[in-house]
C-alpha cells in the first residue's frame, strides 16, 4: 500500500498544470468571463476548447499511440484529470461519450480495423460520439431494448427509438445497442452497431428535462441502414459490451467526477461564509456546520474509494464489480450534496436563475441530482447487482441481470 | 375528542376536488409556468363566485362566517392542483393575519375586499435568504405624527406581482409586528424554482403603512404557518398517489414495478410520512385556530417536519418514477418544486426546531 | 374537530389523578425509593400495585360492567393512561397481556359464558395471561404457526412451541394461537385457545435476551389437554381473531405508549442539561439541540396520530388499517429516540448498570429499542401491509397476509 | 498508486483468521462476559508466541520490525472474532504512541515489554462522557524539580483491568500531551455495555508520570484513532457476513428472506456502508502511518463515518436477523455492542466532523 506518487507521476503533474494553466479560455475564471448559457453556446465553446486540448496530445492520455493516443499510463490519465479540476478548467463536454465511453469500447471489443478507422477521430476532434441505450421501455430493464436491426444483405435495418441520448442532434457517430435476435432471452439477443448520425432515417428530438433545458434528446430510428462492418464485435454480444462501457462509466472517470465534486463543495463552502443566518455565518451555524463537515468527509471518502478502484485495475486489469458499490455510494452522496447546497441557499432557493442564490446554480444541481440515482443504472437497479453479485443472495426477483451472465 | 374533519368540510374537499379537476387541469397551471407575474384570473374568478374566498371571513366583512378549519382541506386541494392563484396568500396568510391582529376598522376596511376576491393580499416578511422571524426582520418603519412610514425591500414575497396590498412584518423597538402598506409598494416580479406560483421582491420607498392593532406577529404568522403546512399536505398526497398509481402501470421485467419490494417500502415509507404530517399539519391548524396553549408549539412541530420529511417524500416520488420524472413534460417536477419550495417558506425544519427547543426548555 | 375534553370528561381526569396522587406505593418518586431490579422483583411490585388499581376500579374503564368493568366511555380510558403517566405511575406490567389483549379479543370474539367467566378474574387480577404467538418458524410469518391442536373426544391435544411470551412462568392463561387443520392455506387453520397454564405438559423456560435479562419464555407444550370449550370462538378463525389482537395493540395503548415515551424525553433532556460538552449542556450543543427538539417533535405527532386513531375508532367502531401506520411511525421513531439518547450518553455509555451513565437505562432502551421494530409484525411486515392494504399495490411477494383476508 | 494490501499482508490475515477460529470461537469469548476484570491470557500467550504484538516494532525494541500498516488487516480479524485481548490497547494504541512520542530512552524502556506481551499498555484520555480531547482535558500534573505527579481521575479507559502501565493524555499549560505511569495507577474496573472487553476508572494520587518527548497528542492519537477503526472493519465486515448467512438460511413463506427485495436492498446498503468505511479507514491508516499531509483530516474522516455509519450497519444487522438477534444466546448482540462502544471511544462522529470542519477552514 502506497499512494504516494512517483517522480515521474510528479512531473507529469507539473507539465499538465502549466500547460492548462497557459491555455485556458481567454478570461476563464474572472468575473468579466461571459459564461456559455444556452446548451448551444456549450456545445461551441466546448468544441473550441477540447479540440485545442486534442491538439496538444491530453485527450487519450492512457490510449495507444496506434489510435492516436498519448500511450502512457492510467495514472497519468488521473493525474490529467486532477489537475483540469485543480485548475477549475472547463469540463470536458461535448466529447465526453466519445473518450469515456465509446472509445473504450471500441477499444475493448473493436477489430483492429474498427480501433483505426475510429477511435483517432475520436482523439481529433474530429467525429463526435453519442451512445443510444434507454428506450421508453428500457430503463430500469436495459435488456429489455427493443430497438430491432435486420440484416438485409449486406446491412442492417434500424427501426425503433432511444432517450436520454446525449449530443444525438450534433454527434456523427453512435454507439447504438439493438436487438438483433428476439428468439432467445432477451439479453441474449442484444448487438452493438455503429451507426453513422447521418443517416437517411434518423432523427433526434430535444427532450425538456426538469431544469427546462435539453440536454438530451430522444432519438427516432425509421429504416436506418447500416453497413454490416459497422457491427462491434460478434453479433448477440452487446449485452456483455455494454456492461464494459458502463463499467468504464465508472472508471478513472471516477475521479473526475470526485474533484468535480470537491470544486462545487468548495463554492458551497464560499456561499456558506459570505452567507449570514441568526448573526453568524452559515458555516458556523448549528444547523449547517455539521452537515457541511459530513459533506466534506463524504466527497473525501469518494476520493478514498477511487483509488481502491484505481488500484483494482491496477492490479487486475479492470474494474470488479464493486463499481456498482462505488456508483450507488457516489450517487446517493450526490443527492445528500444537492439536498445540503439547496438548504444553504434558503428561501434564496425559491428564486431561480439570475434571482436566484448564487445564480440559480444550486437549484440546477438539486434538480439534476435526481439524474445520479436514477441514470447509468438507478441505485435500485445496483442494490440488486450488489447482493446479488457481491454478496450473492438468491436472485427471487427478476430486476438484475442473473449472476450467471456476469461479466 | 373528535380529530376528523365534519361531513360539510369533506363535502367541500369533494366539490373542490371535482371542480378543479374540470377548471385547472395541470394543461391550465402549465399555461403560466413561463410568465413571471402571471396567474389564472379566470380561475380565480370561479373561485370567487363560488365563495371560496368569503369562507372564513365573518359576516359582517363580507364573509361566510366559518372558520379557518374550514380552509384546511380547501387549501389542501389547492396544493394538490397546483392551482395558479393566489389564495393561500391573500385569504389563509394575510387575511387571516388582518382578521386576527386588525382592529375593527381595519377589519371592516380591509377584509371585504380580500373576502370577495377584488383585492389581493400578500404577506411579507423575509429579508434574508437565511433565518426567519425574530432579528432577521430588520425594516424599521419611521413614525411621523400618526402617520407611519416602511423603507427598505422586502424579499422572496409570495404571490407579490398578484398582490394589491401587503401585510408586512417590520420592526418597532424590539417588538416586530404587522403593516399594511395598500400603497406605494413597488413589486419586482422574479423567476421562481416552482414555476407555478408568483414571487417577488417588494420595495418601499417612504410608504405609508398603517399597523395592525395587535402589536406582535403571533398568532397570525402561526396560523400563515399552518395554512402553508396544510397546503402541502394536499401537494404530498397527490405525490404519493402519482407514484403508487405510476407503479401499477409501468412494467420492466416483464411486472409491474409496484409488485417490487424496493418500490412497496419506498411507497409505504411515504405513506407513514404522509399520516404523520396530515396528522401534525391538521393539529396545528386546530390548536392555533381554537387558540390553544401548545398553539405555537404545534405550529412549529407541523411546520419543522412537513418541511423535511415531505420534502423527502417528493424526493422519493422523483425516485419512484425513475426518468419519466425528470422530463419538463411529467408533472412530477413541478410538485417537487412545490414542495422544496414551501419546505423553506416561512421558516424551514431547523428554525422551527430551535422554536421548539426554545419553548419545551431545552 | 375538536380536541378539546368535556366537563364530565374534565372531571374524572381530576378524580383519577387525586386517587393517583393519594395511592401511589409509598415512597415512589422519591430518591429513596429502592426499585425493583429483579424481574421477580418487578412481578412481585406490580402485582401489588396493579391489584391496587384493580380494587379501586380503574382496571377496566371502558369495559362493561358486566364483566367487572367501570363501563365508561374510551375517552375515560384515555383519560387514566393519560393521568398515570402524568404522575409517573408504575406502568402496568403483569396485567398487561389480559387488559390490553387478552381480554379485547375474548370481548370481541368469546362466548357470553367465555366473557362472564374469564374478564371479571382479569379485572379483579385473579388470573394473569400471556399469550401464545410466535414461534421459531414462525416470526415474520405467523401464519405458519405449527403449534398442533388436535380434537380428541372433548380435549384439544397441543403439541408445539412457543416464543417470545411474556410472563408465561406466572400466568394462569395463555391466550394460544395454534393449528387445528394442515389441509388448508396455512392462515385458514388457525385456531385460538384459552389454555389453564397449570396444565400438565407445560413447561416455561426463560429466554435470555438482549439486556442478559429474561423478561421472555420460550414454552414448550407437550400432550395438553384442552378441554374443547375452551375454543374461543369459531374453529379455523384465528387468523381473524390474532388481527383483532394485533390491532387492539395499537388501539388505545397507542396513547399510554406515546406518553411513556414522553417522560423518556423529559428525563433525556434532564441529563442533557445537566450534562456539559465543550463548556455548555449538550441541550445546548449543536450536536444534539437540533436532534432533541426533532425528537420532541416526533413524540408529540405521536400522540396527534394516537388522537387520529382514537377518532377512526370512536367513529368506525373500530381502529383501521392505517394502524399499521401508525405501528411503523412509531416503532420507528423510538429507534430513533434511543439512538439519540445513547448518544447522550456518550462515552458514559461504555458502561453499564450502576458504572453506566443513568445506572445504564439508556443502554437498556438502546438495546431493548429493537424489540419494537421486530415484535408485534417487523418493519418489514408493516411495509408489506401498508403497500397492499392501504395503498392497494399488486402483491407480487408473498410476505403479507393476502388482501382479500383482511378483517 | 497503489491502495491495497500487500500479499504478506493478506497472507497474515488468513493466517490470523485461521488461528482465532480455532483458537478463539465466540465459546472463548463468552467465557469472560460476566468477568468484569476477565480477559484470556491463554490466548494472549498464544498470540505472543506468534510474534504478534512484536509485529509494528522496531527490531531494536524487540520488535519485527513491521510497521503500523501491517497491523491493520491483523487488527480487523481481532475486531471480527471480538478476541477477549488488550491488543487494540497496548499494541496499537499506547504502543504506538510510545513509539511516535517517545525518547530513545523511553522507548528502550517501555517498548521490549509491550512487544514481548509480557507488559500491557493502556491509554487514558477521557475524563467526561461528552467531549473529547482539546478542553475536556483537564488533568494538570504538578511538576516537582524533574519529576511529574499525577493526581484525579481518568475514565472510559479500555482493557484499565489488563493493564500494568498506562499512557496518559494530560495538560501542562495549555498544552495536551502524553504522559506514562508505571505504577501506581488505581484501576476500578466496571461494568461494560460490550461485555466482550474490560474497562474502568484509572485515578492517580500522586502518581510518578514520565512525560513522553514529543509534546502533543498528535500524531499519536491520530494512530490510535485509526487503529480502532481498523478494528471496527473487522466486527462490520462480519456483521454483514452474519446477515447475509443467516438471510440465505433462515426460511419465512417458504422463501429464504435472503431473496426479499427488503433484506437484499438492506444488506446492499450495509456492503456499500463497509466499503466506504474500509476505504476511509484503510486510507487514515496509510496517511498517519506514512504521515502524509492529510494525516490529521483523514483519521477525522475515518472515525466520524466509522461510527456513525458502522452504527448505523449494526443495527440493521439486527434488523436483518429479527428476533433471534435479540437473544443472549445469538451472537449479534456482541458485534452490535462492540460497534456502539467503538462509536463514541475516542470522540463521536460531531466531535471529529468539528475537528474536520476546522481543518478545512469552515
Amino acid at each position: 500500500m502506497d499512494l504516494a506518487f512517483s517522480p515521474e507521476e510528479t512531473a507529469f503533474r507539473h507539465e499538465i498544470s502549466a500547460w492548462i494553466r497557459d491555455n485556458l479560455p481567454a478570461g476563464w475564471g474572472t468575473p468579466e468571463f461571459k459564461e456559455p448559457k444556452t446548451f448551444e453556446e456549450r456545445l461551441e465553446f466546448s468544441r473550441a476548447w477540447e479540440k485545442r486540448l486534442a491538439e496538444a496530445g491530453w485527450a487519450g492520455i492512457s490510449w495507444p499511440k496506434d489510435y492516436g493516443g498519448r500511450g502512457t499510463t492510467l495514472m497519468d490519465q488521473i493525474i490529467f484529470h486532477e489537475e483540469m479540476a485543480a485548475a477549475r478548467a472547463p469540463q470536458i463536454f461535448i466529447n465526453f461519450v466519445g473518450i469515456n465511453l465509446a472509445g473504450p469500447t471500441i477499444m475493448a471489443h473493436g477489430s483492429e480495423q474498427q480501433k483505426k478507422r475510429y477511435l483517432p477521430k475520436i482523439l481529433d476532434m474530429s467525429e463526435v460520439w453519442c451512445q443510444g441505450f434507454s428506450e421508453p421501455n428500457a430503463g430500469s430493464d436495459l435488456a429489455n431494448v427493443q430497438t430491432k436491426a435486420v440484416l438485409d444483405g449486406d446491412n442492417f435495418i434500424v427501426n425503433g427509438q432511444k432517450i436520454w441520448t446525449s449530443f444525438a442532434h450534433v454527434a456523427d457517430w453512435c454507439l447504438l445497442l439493438c436487438r438483433t435476435d428476439s428468439s432467445v432471452a432477451k439479453h441474449k439477443g442484444l448487438s452493438y452497431l455503429l451507426v453513422d448520425m447521418h443517416s437517411a432515417g434518423i432523427e433526434p428530438r430535444p427532450l425538456k428535462q426538469i431544469t427546462g433545458e435539453a440536454e438530451f434528446d430522444e432519438v427516432f430510428f425509421t429504416d436506418v441502414r447500416v453497413p454490416r462492418a459497422q457491427l462491434l464485435g460478434e453479433m448477440n454480444m452487446g449485452w456483455t459490451y455494454a456492461n464494459t462501457t458502463l463499467a468504464n462509466e465508472r472508471g478513472p472517470a471516477f475521479l473526475a467526477h470526485q474533484i468535480r465534486f470537491r470544486n462545487s463543495l468548495n463554492d458551497l463552502f464560499d456561499s456558506a461564509k459570505r452567507t449570514m443566518r441568526d448573526g453568524v455565518p452559515v458555516a458556523e451555524h448549528p444547523a449547517f456546520r455539521d452537515r457541511l463537515a459530513r459533506a466534506y468527509a463524504e466527497v473525501e471518502i469518494m476520493r478514498y474509494i477511487g483509488y481502491r478502484l484505481v488500484t483494482s485495475i491496477l492490479r487486475n486489469g479492470r474494474p470488479g464489480v464493486e463499481g456498482s458499490i462505488a456508483k450507488l455510494y457516489w450517487s446517493e452522496m450526490v443527492r445528500r450534496f444537492q439536498e445540503t447546497s439547496i438548504a444553504i441557499a434558503g428561501l434564496g432557493g425559491m428564486l431561480d436563475d439570475e434571482d436566484g442564490f448564487d445564480g440559480g446554480k444550486w437549484n440546477r444541481g438539486f434538480s439534476m441530482s435526481f439524474a445520479q440515482t436514477i441514470a447509468a443504472g438507478s441505485s435500485e437497479i445496483q442494490k440488486n447487482i450488489i447482493s446479488e453479485r457481491v454478496l450473492g443472495m438468491p436472485r427471487g426477483e427478476v430486476w438484475a441481470p442473473k449472476p450467471k451472465e456476469k461479466v | 375528542m373528535d380529530f376528523d374533519f365534519s361531513a360539510d368540510q369533506y363535502g367541500l374537499r369533494d366539490e373542490a376536488r371535482r371542480f378543479l379537476e374540470k377548471q385547472c387541469p395541470v394543461s391550465h397551471v402549465r399555461e403560466f409556468l413561463d410568465d413571471k407575474a402571471g396567474w389564472s384570473r379566470d380561475l380565480w374568478k370561479q373561485m370567487a363566485d363560488l365563495g371560496w374566498m368569503a369562507l372564513p371571513f365573518p359576516e359582517q366583512y363580507g364573509g361566510l362566517g366559518q372558520s379557518f378549519l374550514d380552509l384546511v382541506l380547501l387549501l389542501g386541494e389547492l396544493g394538490r392542483s397546483l392551482a395558479p392563484v393566489p389564495f393561500l396568500s391573500s385569504v389563509a396568510m394575510a387575511g387571516q393575519v388582518i382578521l386576527a391582529h386588525g382592529s375593527e376598522e381595519q377589519r371592516a376596511r380591509l377584509l371585504p375586499g380580500i373576502a370577495s376576491g377584488d383585492r389581493i393580499a400578500a404577506l411579507a416578511v423575509s429579508e434574508q435568504p437565511q433565518g426567519f422571524g425574530g432579528t432577521s426582520i430588520d425594516m424599521h418603519p419611521t413614525q411621523d405624527g400618526d402617520t407611519w412610514h416602511l423603507n427598505g425591500e422586502k424579499k422572496y414575497v409570495l404571490d407579490a406581482p398578484a398582490a394589491d396590498l401587503f401585510v408586512v412584518a417590520a420592526c418597532v423597538g424590539d417588538q416586530n409586528r404587522w403593516f399594511v402598506v395598500e400603497e406605494g409598494a413597488r413589486v419586482t416580479p422574479q423567476t421562481t424554482y416552482d414555476p407555478t406560483r408568483g414571487a417577488g421582491s417588494v420595495s418601499f420607498d417612504d410608504a405609508v403603512a398603517d399597523p395592525l392593532e395587535a402589536p406582535f406577529l403571533f398568532p397570525g404568522l402561526q396560523l400563515a404557518t399552518a395554512a402553508v403546512c396544510a397546503e402541502m399536505i394536499g401537494a404530498a398526497e397527490k405525490i404519493l398517489d402519482m407514484t403508487v398509481e405510476y407503479s401499477k402501470q409501468r412494467e420492466q421485467f416483464g411486472r409491474p414495478i409496484g409488485s417490487f419490494q424496493a418500490i412497496k417500502h419506498k411507497c409505504a415509507e411515504m405513506a407513514t410520512e404522509l399520516e404523520a404530517a396530515r396528522a401534525a399539519a391538521y393539529y396545528a391548524c386546530w390548536a392555533v385556530a381554537s387558540g390553544a396553549e401548545d398553539a405555537a408549539l404545534s405550529s412549529h412541530i407541523a411546520k419543522s417536519y412537513c418541511s423535511d420529511q415531505l420534502a423527502h417524500l417528493a424526493g422519493e416520488g422523483v425516485q419512484g418514477h425513475g426518468g419519466i420524472a425528470f422530463t419538463w413534460e411529467h408533472d412530477m417536477h413541478l410538485y417537487l418544486k412545490r414542495i422544496k419550495t414551501a419546505q423553506v417558506f416561512l421558516g424551514d425544519g431547523p428554525y422551527h426546531r430551535e422554536r421548539i427547543a426554545r419553548i419545551v426548555g431545552l
